[in-house]
This record gives C-alpha cells, structure tokens and sequence, in this order.
C-alpha cells in the first residue's frame, strides 16, 4: 500500500537567494526515496500539493533534505514553516534515475540548472558510493543564486556556470559540456531549454533528463502531468512514468 | 447503526461514496492507497470511440479554493478500457459506471455499443460536456435539444442504465434535466465543471494550453447546492451530486439538497484518501444531525 | 512614472480601480476609513424607482474563498439617493456611477429619468440581474432579447453613458454582450454574482432566507477571467472587470484578460482598505511585468 | 477616521465547555471601546470576519477581552492562535449600551444568555463605577457552560438559570425575572428567542437588546445584519445603528 504521511520539519534555512533547505523527519520516506523521486507536498489553504524532488537522505537519522526556490505562494508558505511544524506529503512519488546497469569506474557526467540540481545531489551520492567518476556542470542564474557548490566537489569534478558570468564560467551550461569527453551515461535535470540543448548536444550519448510539470494528484491518476514520447503510446505521465526519462524517448 | 446503503438504478451501493470521473483514472492508482472494496461505487475515467491524446500542457491551474483542468479526454480508447481496466476494477466487486465521451452521437453510440459486451458494468454515465463537432463545437450539455438526443440515441442502445452528467455553464439547469428526463435517462449526476481562465502573469497568455479549463473544487459547491436543489425540484429521477466535496459534513449537505448518492473529484488529489475517510465518518455526522440513514437525508432541505 | 489614467465613455478617471455595486453602500462608511477622493470612480448601491426593504436574514453565508448574498436591492429609493447621497459623494471629486435596477422596464426607466436630474453622475451602470415581473419573473440579464429592450429604452432616455452589468449565470455570454452592444450600451461591465445556494446542517434548510444567493469573492475569478477573455474577443465595448479581485497582481490579470478598468466587492468586507492599497501597489506591479501604463496592459491576453 | 488595527494576542484561556477568553492588546481600541460594542476580526482564509463583543477592557494595560464559544471553523482557528500571534480587527463597531441618562443609584437588571453574557460584563463594569445597583440573571445550557459567576457577583446580585438545571436555578431566565422588581433600566443580550421573551415579559420597562446577525463588510456598507425596526426607516443595521437597540424600536 502507498502511504501519505506526516514529515517533520527539523530544519530550514537559506542557502542561496530565494533557495531555502528543509530538512524533514520520516523514516519510511528516508527509507524508501530513490535518487529522482519526489515527494508531493501538501500546503495548507492550497488545493494542489507541490512536488519537490529528493535532495539527500540521511538513512539513519530518517530525515529527508528538499531544497527549493520561492517561486509562488506555495514555495513561500513552505518557506516559512517554522520547525516542529508537521507537514503532509505523499511520496516517495515517480521512478528515479536507473542506476542499476551502471559499473563502479563508469564516468558519469551531471547535468544540472537551478533547481533541477537538488536531485542531482542524492543522485551524485548514490553514484558516487558506487565508485563512479563523477564530473558535474550547474548552472545557475546568478552568483547570488548557486548552492550546493562544495558539496559537489566532494563528489567529483564540478563546475558552475552562470548566465551572467557572475560566478564560475558565463553562459549556458551547453558551453563547458565537452561531447568528445568520455560519457558512460549522463543526467540531467533543470528547465525545459536547458534540457532540450543538451538533449541535443549530446543526441549521441546514453542519457536521462528529469521533467517537471504542474500536477494534479502527483500519483498517476488525473492525466495532468503529460510529456510527448516518440513511442506508441504517445503521452506519458510526468509524476508516474517519470519523472526521469530516456532522452531518446521524449520529445522536447 | 446507521444505514449507508443506496439503492439506484443498476447499483446497489453500499454507502452513497464513489469518486468522480477523470479524479481517478480506472482506480490502479488509489489501489495502492486502499482497498476499493469500500467504495460505493466507481466511476471510471471518459471513454471515447478511439485512442485520445488529450490536451497539450500546461493542463491544470490552481485556483482559490478550487483547480481548472483541461485534460482533453486522453484515455486508451473503449476497447482498450473494457479489455484491460473494467477487468481490473471488477476485482473490488463495487458497481463500475462507465463515462462516455464523444464528438458525435454516433462516437456516443460506439462507445455506448462497445461498453455493451462488457459483464462488469453497472451503469454509464454520459459525458454531455464535449463539444459537438457537427454543430460547430457547441457542447452537446449546453443545448437541451442536442443534449435530448444524445440520451435518447445511447438510451436505445445501451443495456445498462443511463446517467447523463449535466453541465452547470447553462442558463436553465431545470431546462437542462427536464429534456434529459424526457429522454429517458435513468439518472442524473451532476455537476461537471464550470469554464475557467487563468491568465499567466509571466507570459501574459492563459496559463491552460487549451486556454479554458474546468473549474471544480470547495469553490464550485456553492453553486452545485443550488443546482442539485432546482433540479431536486422539477424532476424525478434519481441524483448523483459533485462539485466541491471535501468533508462528511459536506456529503450531508449535497444529500440535503436533493442529491441520492455523491462523487468525490478534485479533493482525491489533495487526500488520496479522501473516499474512505468520508465512508468512515459519515454515519457520525448524519447520527449528529439526527438522521439514522443516508435516504432519510435525501432532499430534506425541501421539506419546510 | 507609471500611467494608471484611464478613460472610459463618461468616466476620467485617474486610476482604474472604484469599488462595486452593492459593496460600498453610497461611501460614506468607508470614507471613515481613507479620503475616497484616491478612487478611480466609485459605484453606488444599487437604486430603484421606490424604496425597497430588501429581502429577510439571514442575507449572508461565507464560501469556500467566497460568499453568498442575498441582500435584495434594500434602498432608499432614487430620489432620496439623488437628493443625499450623491452629493455626499461629489464632495470627493470621482467620477460617480449610479447602479440603476428594477422589476419592469418602466421602472428603470423611471430610475433613468430622475438620475437624469442629477448634476453629479457621470455614467449609469443598469443592473439587468434583476427578475422582470412581468415575464414570470425571468432575469433581464439571462435572455438576449430583454437584456437588449432594456438597454434600448434606457439608453434613448438617459442622457449619461450607459454601462449593462452582465450576468455569469448564463449559457453564452458572448450572445448577450453583443445584444447589449446591438443596443447601443457604451460599455460593459461583468461580472455579477453566480447563483449559489448553502445548506445549513443544523436547519436542514438554505441558509440565506432567500435560498438561494449570489456567489462572489476569490472563487468566482477564474470564471469572471474566461467570461471577459471571451467577450472582449467579440465586442469592441469598453469592460470594466470584476468578481474576485482581492490584490494587484489580480488587477492586472484582469486588465490583461480585456479589462480596461476594475471593480472591487467582496474584498471590501475582508479589508476596508484594499482600493487605496490597490492603488498604491498597482505601479510596482505594472512595473514588474514590463508595463509603464494601464492601458498598454488591457488585452494582453488575446496577442499571442 | 477609523482604523484597521492589529491586536496582538496576549492570552487565551478555556473559561468553559468550549468556551474560550483572549486578552489581545491594542491601544486604541482600549481606550475607544464602549460597553456594547464589538471587534471585526479576520480570521486568515476565511473571506468573512468574525464579529465578537468586547467583554472587558483594561486602559492601564492597552488591553481588551474577549469570550466567545466555538461553534464553527472561524472560533475555532480563533480559540488556536497561539500567544504572540497579531489578529487583524476592525473596530470598536457599533453603538453599544446608552448609559448617559442613568444616576448613581438606579436600579438596573441585566438579563444575558450564554455568548450574550460578555459584553453585559463590560456594561455592568461601567454601571458599577458609576454607582448603579445591578442585578444580574444570567442563563446557560448546563453547568459546564457558566462562566463570569464571580465576576458578576463582585458588581452585584447574580442569579445564575440553567437550562438542564445542572446549576442554578433550572429553565429560561424569564422564569426568575420578577417584573414587579423596581428596574430603572434593563439590557438584555442572548439568543434571539430569550431577547422576544424578555422583551415581551418587560414591556412596561426601559430596556435595551444587544442582537447578532450574519454579517458582511460590519461597518454598515452591506446591508447583510438587518433588523426591522417599528419606525419608517423599516430595517436598521445591526454593525451600525446596534448593535443595541431600545426593546420598543425594533420588531421581533
Ligand atoms: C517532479 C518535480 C520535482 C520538482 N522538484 C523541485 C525541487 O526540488 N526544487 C524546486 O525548487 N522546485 C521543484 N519543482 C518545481 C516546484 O514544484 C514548483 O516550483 C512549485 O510547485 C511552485 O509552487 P508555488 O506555489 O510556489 O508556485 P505557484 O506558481 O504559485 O504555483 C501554482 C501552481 O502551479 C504549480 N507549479 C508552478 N510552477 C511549477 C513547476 N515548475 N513545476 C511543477 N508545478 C509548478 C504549483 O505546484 C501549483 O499547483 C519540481 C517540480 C516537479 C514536477
Ligand atoms: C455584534 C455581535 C457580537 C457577537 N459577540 C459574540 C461574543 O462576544 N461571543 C461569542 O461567542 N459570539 C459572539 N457573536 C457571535 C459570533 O460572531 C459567531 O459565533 C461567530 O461569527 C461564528 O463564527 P464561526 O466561523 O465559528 O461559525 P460558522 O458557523 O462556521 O460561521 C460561518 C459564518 O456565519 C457567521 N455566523 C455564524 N453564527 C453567527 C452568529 N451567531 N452571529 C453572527 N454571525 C454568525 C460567521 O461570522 C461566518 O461568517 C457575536 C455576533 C455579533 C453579530
Ligand atoms: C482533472 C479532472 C478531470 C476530469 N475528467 C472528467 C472526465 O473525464 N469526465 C467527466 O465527466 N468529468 C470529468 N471531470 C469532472 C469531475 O468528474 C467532477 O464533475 C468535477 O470535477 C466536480 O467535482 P469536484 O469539485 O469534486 O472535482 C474531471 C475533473 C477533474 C478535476
Ligand atoms: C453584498 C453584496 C451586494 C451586492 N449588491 C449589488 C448591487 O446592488 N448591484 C449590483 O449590480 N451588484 C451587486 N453586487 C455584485 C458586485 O457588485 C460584484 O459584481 C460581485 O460581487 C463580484 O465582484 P467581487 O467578487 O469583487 O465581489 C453585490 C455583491 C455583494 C457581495
Ligand atoms: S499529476 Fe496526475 S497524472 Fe501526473
Ligand atoms: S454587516 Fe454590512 S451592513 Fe452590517
């Protein structure tokens, strides 16, 4: 059986502009979370719960970190939760990143923009405990707004870019992915462009890309979240089917 | 002990609870949260004559107290629904109603034909808010002569009891339900959703890709209440009420107005839940308002 | 600097935001709360031929981000309007718009007339949501046909700008705006109330002592959006938007959706000062999504 | 002008069965406030403000009370502030009690009905300082709904009536007003029925009637709080012209 459960907030603070950390208490979520899932949350006096992917675990302690950019009334109701506060969540929701078919020693290449880097984080642990060469490029639009800089150092190579050049290198992050590079596999998570560029740039590569769109149930049932697919079935389903696709499979 | 049970045409339900068409998908999903045996019943998400890609995305909005949706009726097709979802859905041994959708009355009717070699039916439930392509796009729920025609089309056809879901963007839902009863439906449910915008401020284009989109949630109740009240009023057949209901409390209140049974939508999406916690709360509320069976509330608010 | 002018047939006005009908009686509560002379216009409770006591309590019930009234038009009558309250409201130097309703045609024409006296009016606003005796009680404002007799005849005798406030609660709101502009009205305003009812579980009757109610508040913008969206596709009248606007960022939501000025009801009740707080912030807003005026705003919505 | 003011909450506190006291303090309002007259208050997500009547004030302190039962969605988030929390409230509104023509001395008879009692409390306060012999009868459900006993009995005579007669005397408070008592002045305030029975009872007496009503914007904009009246002007309102209306004027 699926679960709604109760998380606990044990802590929130900001760690970039408009990017608050919240860290929850739920042990089965904790348990169960795979790199890619998300958790559907739900605010009170909203009717639509907001989906927020799974930035880190920590198994033992049975807490469950978010990371997310005050974009709306939701994500600032969130915002200011203050610890204690019991939060209503579905999850963990969709199919996460397969991992499975990967070596230890495999280079692994992270593609992440704004707040599509959160699930890249628990996705760049998991790997990484695996053993596999990590190399990460995030983007992000200013320096004000990048997060997570150190923590993925830890884990590999990491470079930041942003779009003014206000830290790290200036563009896009389609500007420092070398293609020649060796690529076992690559993931990717952050806005539609971003994704549809490098869904491009690297046609020739094995690779995921993580999708958001806005949800109804976040569970499969009410056919809000759809993405085009080039296979018979046409639509499928963002919260249910993915939120991780092949890149080859969607059509952006 | 408080009576749940609700008599209607082609189901016999054991408690007045099932959820709405299109919140619910063919109920996999919910399986996983609880078992469907609860239920009332189930009404099954929009059946058409062929395969449907639905809408382009952005397809749902929030709004106060409510949602706008416009989904576009993507579902497998009828064949592919009675092969593989009614099978699936009979396990649970509740009534199954069948929402048919459809461009024409003949796609009404292919539907209507196909869901006749099903065993596992109860009912169909006619989803008159489509627009009708041969009149230039009207919805057939917006014209009694068109929405007339369409029951009495699929009434001759179908084996199974007829429900036609009325549209509240009308004028005249009295109007509305007196050519429905006319045509010889066997029930009423109602309401589906009311046409909606939302403009986004970014882009500065409606947020819905479709630009329109339904309009359902606590908000809409208000206007369900008075709708199910009128109609209560003027005609006979049996009502299944929708539109905004998220409690037990508010389950009472529909059943006050003059509704037989109710459907939960939009608030499955905030509560997967929501269908069982209100099966478990309702002989509580109706026994605190003095009532000892679901039926005994049924169209009380008419009696001053 | 940004440029909030706004200019409507009769009404120059200097931002485009004036409280509704029916929630700011005729101004003088709430000019206890800030110097109206802040407003871009404001509109008067609704005037009838005679004086009127309105309907029995209760005539309120709250919705879900919503309300219910059924107040039923209590005044006192036009000529004592004329006589007290209009000029209480010159006195702040806005343009004035007098809400005109009646059971008959002649009795707005009658209100028409004696408003005609009136050296402070700037434009009438005919509340056609009225139920017209003499067709069994039909709404002017959900049949063509009357809405547009009603506008001819007030139209030939008045001598301000007439504006028609449309109904929500109607099958095609196009059809009646352009009955309306058939008729000659020089600008629209929308939306009113929905008809909404509420039960209350403990009577086990409507709650509002008439039934059933208007809706209005948060909940009804999504629909007051598409209605405008849709009207402002089909007739080149000027709109003045309403139902729901609680903030800014809403005003400008219905600016782009075709509005060219607003109004604000229920938003009143919850916060008396949300006009002049409208007014204050409404600048920023403007500025934020790439406006310098009001007017560069209206219509956004349809030029993709 | 008026003013919409923040109150900050400084107590809440369960008086009885379901029945809550909040000290909130505000300035103004403290010092304007008239017995009689009552608070707007806004009740976050609801549309509606939850109008209640002053029950104390304290001038020294900045503060008002007030009572109020929870019967619905709004007492009930009001009675789960917690301490610290700032309401939004209009007010004070309404006329209140008129007291000026009264002399030390007087005899008056208050008559109060559960949540009508707390604002008779303000009233009696005022009565007392000014040296005016009250008598209280105060009614209640049942036992665990009384509250304000002592209080009462430290300003004069109080009688206390339970319906169930669980406490007190048992029935309606009509049935221990004696009308041949020597009343200068009565002030009633209660369910609507108790108001037409204590009305109809003293209708050779003075007396003044607080009355609820549904209200809207409660500042006399709306017209939802009407009270028909025996005079011309047919319906009053109760947010302006009352709450407190003389027994004679009004027609129940
Ligand atoms: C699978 C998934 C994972 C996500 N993970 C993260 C994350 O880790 N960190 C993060 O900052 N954001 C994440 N998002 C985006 C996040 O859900 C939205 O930013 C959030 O819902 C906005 O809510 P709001 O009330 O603040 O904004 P509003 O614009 O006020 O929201 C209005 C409605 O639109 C929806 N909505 C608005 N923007 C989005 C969006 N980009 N995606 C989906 N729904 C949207 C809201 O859920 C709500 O229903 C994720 C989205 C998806 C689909
Ligand atoms: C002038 C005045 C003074 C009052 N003083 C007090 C007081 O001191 N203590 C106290 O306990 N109660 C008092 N009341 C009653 C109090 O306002 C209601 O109990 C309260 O509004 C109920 O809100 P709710 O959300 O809990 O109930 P709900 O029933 O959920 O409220 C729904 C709507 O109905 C309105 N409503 C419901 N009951 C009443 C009522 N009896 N009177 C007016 N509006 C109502 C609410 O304000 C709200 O708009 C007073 C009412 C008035 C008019
Ligand atoms: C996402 C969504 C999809 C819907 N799809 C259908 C559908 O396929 N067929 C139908 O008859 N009604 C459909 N409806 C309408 C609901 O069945 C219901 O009539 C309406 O939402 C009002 O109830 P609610 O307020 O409880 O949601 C849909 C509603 C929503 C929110
Ligand atoms: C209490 C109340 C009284 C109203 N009275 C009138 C009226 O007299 N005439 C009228 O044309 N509209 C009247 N209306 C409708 C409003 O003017 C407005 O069209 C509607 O409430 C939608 O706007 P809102 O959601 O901002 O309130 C009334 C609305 C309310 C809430
Ligand atoms: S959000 Fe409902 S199917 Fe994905
Ligand atoms: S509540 Fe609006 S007039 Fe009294």
């Amino acid at each position: 059986m699926k679960k709604k459960v109760r998380m606990k907030l044990i802590s929130s603070k900001k760690l970039a502009k408009d990017t608050i950390e919240l860290v929850l208490e739920n042990e089965y979520i904790s348990e169960e979370a795979q790199p890619g899932q998300f958790v559907h949350l739900a605010v009170p006096n909203h009717t639509l719960r907001r989906p927020i992917s799974i930035a880190e675990i920590n198994k033992a302690a049975g807490t469950v970190t978010l990371l997310f950019k005050i974009v709306g009334e939701g994500t600032k109701a969130l915002a200011n939760l203050s610890v204690g506060t019991e939060i209503d969540a579905l999850g963990p929701n969709g199919n996460g990143f397969p991992l499975s078919d990967l070596q230890a020693g495999d280079s692994v290449l992270i593609v992440g923009g704004g707040v599509g880097v959160p699930p890249l984080y628990f996705l760049a642990r998991a790997l990484h405990d695996k053993g596999m060469k990590i190399r990460a490029v995030l983007g992000f639009q200013e320096k004000e707004a990048v997060f997570y800089e150190t923590a993925f150092q830890e884990l590999g190579e990491t470079q930041i870019v942003t779009n003014d050049g206000s830290y790290g290198a200036q563009g896009f992050v389609t500007n420092v992915i070398n293609e020649q590079n060796p690529i076992h596999r690559y993931f990717a998570c952050g806005p539609l462009p971003m994704l549809a560029a490098v869904q491009h740039q690297l046609k020739n590569k094995t690779g995921y890309l993580s999708f958001e769109e806005r949800m109804g149930c976040g569970i499969g049932a009410c056919y809000a979240c759809v993405i085009p697919t080039n296979e018979n079935a046409g639509y499928k389903k963002i919260c249910q089917d993915g939120p991780v696709f092949a890149a080859n499979e969607v059509v952006l | 002990m408080i009576d749940l049970q609700v008599d209607l045409p082609g189901l016999s339900m054991k408690n007045p609870i099932m959820p709405a068409s299109g919140c619910f998908s063919f109920g996999r999903e919910y399986s996983e949260f609880y078992d469907l045996g609860q239920l009332g019943a189930v009404i099954m998400k929009a059946a058409t004559g062929e395969q449907r890609q639905g809408n382009p995305t952005p397809r749902v909005a929030e709004t106060a107290s409510g949602m706008l949706n416009a989904i576009g009726l993507q579902n497998p097709g009828v064949e592919k629904i009675v092969e593989t979802e009614v099978p699936f859905l009979a396990q649970f041994n509740v009534p199954i109603i069948a929402n048919v959708a459809g461009s024409t009355i003949e796609e009404y009717e292919k539907v209507a034909t196909v869901l006749n070699t099903s065993t596992d039916i109860a009912a169909i439930e006619l989803n008159i808010s489509c627009p009708n392509v041969k009149e230039g796009g009207i919805q057939f729920g917006t014209n009694p002569q068109m929405a007339k025609e369409v029951t009495q089309r699929v009434k001759a056809i179908s084996r199974f009891p007829v429900y036609v879901k009325l549209s509240p963007n009308v004028t005249n839902i009295v109007e509305m339900a007196e050519s429905i009863e006319e045509a010889g439906a066997d029930g009423i449910t109602m309401i589906n959703t009311l046409t909606g915008m939302q403009i986004n401020l970014s882009t500065q284009q409606p947020l819905i890709a479709n630009k329109t989109g339904g309009l359902s949630g606590p908000a809409v109740k208000p206007i369900a209440i008075r709708m199910i009240y009128e109609v209560r009023q003027a005609v006979s057949l049996p009502i299944i009420g929708m539109g905004g209901i998220a409690t037990a409390e508010d389950v009472l209140e529909f059943l006050l107005a003059g509704a037989d049974a109710v459907a939960i939508g939009t608030e499955n999406f905030h509560n997967p839940l929501v269908c069982p916690e209100i099966i478990a709360a309702l002989p509580e509320v109706l026994k605190q308002y003095g009532f000892s069976s679901v039926k005994e509330a049924v169209g009380k608010a008419h009696s001053a």
